[in-house]
């Protein structure tokens, strides 16, 4: 083991900021791009339900 | 397949979009005959030329020029074939005659003047010959785009709407010049709202798209 | 196919020639954007003869770009290019001959302002000479690749804007070895590596882009 | 299972479907296993002290926004050649990751660059070259968006992609000419510290998480453009009234 204590593993040995400042935008890019793809991988299926039953409802209206 | 069908057209599909416009489509016309294309608005007709000529690429089926897909003879198929859209190709920078020349060029064609006078002034277009297109009317700009249909002398004529912004001269003249054209064994595609009086020509009739004409209850 | 060839230069040519003011835009837009870099970084010669070859490098890509836009859309809009790709000669020339008459009309004028702004940023008559040989091997380029862009962004809203951003990265090594050539006389290191690689270059767009660009004309016209 | 089974969109999405948990489950057992080798057991280095942990992420999300790209570029091509929709779907799949890598490896790089050269920023030809990779996919991006036609924004978009990468080499040798001849940004990234084996385990460890991260996300894209492209037929329309 590298680290003696926790302080010791956050302060990376002084470039904590630079580490961690990585790390951090990586994950949360990484979030990001999870919430934004959940959040429209739902709405796709959504708005094509809402498509669909508005075809049903047009095609069902003119026959 | 019969000899003098010359376009024959097999099992074309067309989407738009995501909207399929027609499928399992199939005809062909031959030497001397006219296909006038029909249906209302938004059913396909324009999106049909611009699969005949090759401009578009259908979804399913096949086009053949002279038996062959159009893709495999397209040098053969754009020089026996010429399309006039709702633009008109025509510069507005430059006079009408300039436009022929340039026309004829852009054809890989050599350019006779005294037949491109000829034509601009059997078209009613004497007056303006040395005008820049911009001071012409609509209806003087769609003849000096008919004037370049005439100067190719193709096989086969690709027509969107030709009749558009013409007045009732310039109808009965475009008429005079189609039968003109399938009389000496050439070959067209139309689409149009107006009426056409093509006595003597025969013609089939296309309908696009599924719903029937007149749409308007 | 030679024949061809002529008639859309000649065609283009005819209509650049009615139409004077766009053309004149373009050249002024040049001349502006290298003026303004001495009112911003200070009159101080020397770095004036450093930044120079970059300057008008830089402003001479985007004089280029400002006119690319319009190389297919004009002739989009009244139809005629639709003519042009349904005639029976190949598409690959066409585009070729629109890029050359592009170059024609925008890239050589570039070339005859060229040395009276570098003059202004204090080059050397050797320094101008290697900007003017750069210039000459460079602005094909950029007509050739803005081809490319012109097609792909044909009728789109804001197709300029999209033009720029899809182009301006492809044009990073003629900038390089262009200015560079430059810099190279400046620097007193040589500019003929320069120039074969910009050279090169050149030979690499024609036989590319022209065919990336016919293909990318059909795709847009579909 | 043959070659079709993946160009037609129903077999693909269901495939996919059942292939996604594992490849996001083997992204998140590979990533924890790549960090607790890089911050537990990679030994710290002698000359860059703490600070060359970042490799860990620096160097996989360099090759991943590399990667990508050229497999959009194969899938581009293939699509044009062959008129094959899943491929030009694959393709767009691919872009949004590609661009985060590329941006990732970038301000990754930035923050390695501060402690290690003193430089957030230098032109040299990697860098520079990455972040003309980053132009390219957001240009590639931004011309899908602004085409409404699904087939021509395919298309454009796969000819922008080919060009793109013929284009990149030649900017990554001609900048590194440009930086030989300009004594001034002499600084050399080219040089790579000797590296410990557990150094490099964890950080190849690390590119198959991202590598496994980034099917799992294209396949849950690629799973959204299907649908969308694919809602007129029956199979779609079942599968948006079963759940």
């Amino acid at each position: 083991m590298e680290w003696a204590s926790w302080s010791d593993f956050w302060s990376m040995g002084g470039y904590g900021a630079y580490v961690w400042g990585s790390y951090g935008v990586t994950a949360l890019c990484i979030l990001i791009e999870v919430v934004l793809l959940r959040r429209s991988a739902g709405e796709t299926r959504r708005r094509l339900r809402r498509m669909r039953q508005w075809d049903l409802s047009t095609s069902g209206e003119s026959q | 397949m019969p000899d003098d069908a010359l376009l024959s057209v097999h099992d074309l599909a067309c989407a738009r979009g995501e909207r399929l416009l027609f499928k399992d489509m199939n005809f062909t016309v031959g030497a001397g005959e006219l296909l006038l294309v029909q249906g209302g608005n938004g059913q396909g007709k324009t999106s049909l030329l611009r699969l005949l000529t090759g401009l578009a690429r259908p979804e399913a089926g096949e086009i053949r020029w002279r038996g062959e897909p159009i893709g495999k003879c397209r040098d053969l198929f754009h020089a026996e074939m010429i399309y006039l859209g709702h633009a008109n190709g025509v510069k507005d920078d430059l006079d009408p005659i300039e436009n022929l020349r340039f026309a004829e060029g852009l054809q890989g064609r050599a350019f006779e003047r005294e037949r491109a006078i000829d034509l601009l002034q059997r078209l009613g277009l004497s007056r303006c010959l040395d005008l820049p297109c911009r001071v012409l009317s609509f209806g003087q700009r769609r003849r000096v785009a008919l004037s370049a249909l005439l100067l190719a002398d193709a096989k086969l004529w690709i027509l969107d709407e030709p009749l558009t912004g013409l007045d009732v001269h310039a109808v009965a003249l475009m008429e005079g010049l189609i039968r003109d054209h399938l009389a000496a064994g050439g070959m067209a595609v139309a689409t149009t709202h107006q009426a056409l009086n093509l006595e003597g020509v025969k013609v089939q009739r296309l309908l696009v798209g599924n719903v029937a004409i007149p749409e308007m209850a | 196919m030679g024949r061809f060839l002529l008639a859309v230069l000649r065609r283009d040519l005819t209509l650049a020639a009615r139409r004077r003011g766009d053309w004149l835009i373009a050249q002024f837009f040049f001349v502006m954007v290298a003026s303004l870099f001495p009112l911003g970084v200070g009159p101080e010669p020397n770095m004036l003869a450093r930044i120079g070859p970059g300057v008008l490098w830089v402003a001479a890509t985007l004089a280029s770009l400002l006119s690319l836009s319009r190389l297919f859309s004009d002739d989009h809009h009244d139809g005629s290019l639709e003519h042009m790709v349904l005639s029976p000669e190949p598409t690959v020339l066409l585009v070729l001959g629109k890029s050359l008459a592009h170059w024609l009309i925008y890239g050589i004028p570039l070339l005859l302002i060229a040395p009276v702004l570098g003059i202004q940023f204090n080059l050397s008559w050797e320094a101008i000479f290697i900007l003017e040989i750069s210039l000459l091997l460079g602005t094909p380029i950029l007509s050739l690749l803005g081809g490319v862009g012109a097609a792909l962004t044909l009728g789109l809203r804001g197709g300029g804007v999209l033009l720029t951003l899809l182009i301006l990265p492809l044009y990073i090594p003629a900038l390089i070895f262009g200015a560079g050539a430059v810099d190279g006389v400046v620097a007193g290191t040589g500019a003929q590596a320069h120039l074969s690689l910009l050279g090169a270059f050149l030979v690499l767009s024609l036989m590319i882009a022209p065919w990336i660009a016919a293909a990318a004309l059909r795709v847009s016209l579909e | 299972m043959n070659l079709y089974t993946f160009s037609s969109p129903v077999n693909f999405y269901q495939l996919s479907g059942k292939l996604i948990p594992w490849f996001m489950g083997g992204a998140v057992v590979l990533g924890l296993l790549g960090l607790y080798i890089g911050f537990f057991v990679a030994p710290t280095d002698f000359q860059q002290s703490e600070a060359y942990r970042i490799i860990f992420i620096h160097v996989p999300a360099a090759w991943m926004g590399m990667f990508i790209y050229l497999v959009m570029a194969f899938w581009g091509a293939i699509g044009l050649a062959f008129n094959t929709r899943m491929s030009f779907m694959m393709a767009r799949a691919l872009a949004p990751t590609g661009a985060l890598f590329t941006f990732v490896a970038l301000w990754t790089g930035a923050l390695w660059g501060k402690p290690m050269w003193g430089a957030w920023w230098v032109w040299d030809a990697r860098l520079t070259s990455t972040l003309i990779l980053l132009f390219l996919y957001i240009g590639i991006m931004a011309l899908w968006s602004s085409i409404d036609d699904v087939k021509r924004g395919d298309r454009a978009g796969a000819l922008l992609t080919l060009i793109g990468a013929i284009n990149v080499p030649i900017i990554y040798f001609s900048v590194q000419w440009w930086n030989t001849l300009h004594q001034g940004a002499s600084i050399s990234l080219t040089k790579a510290p000797s590296m410990a084996a557990t150094m490099l385990v964890g950080m190849l460890v690390m590119a198959f998480a991202a590598w496994f991260y980034s099917i799992a996300v294209a396949f849950i894209r690629v799973r959204g453009i299907i649908l969308e492209r694919e809602r007129q037929t029956e199979w779609v329309k079942t599968i948006l009234e079963n759940d």
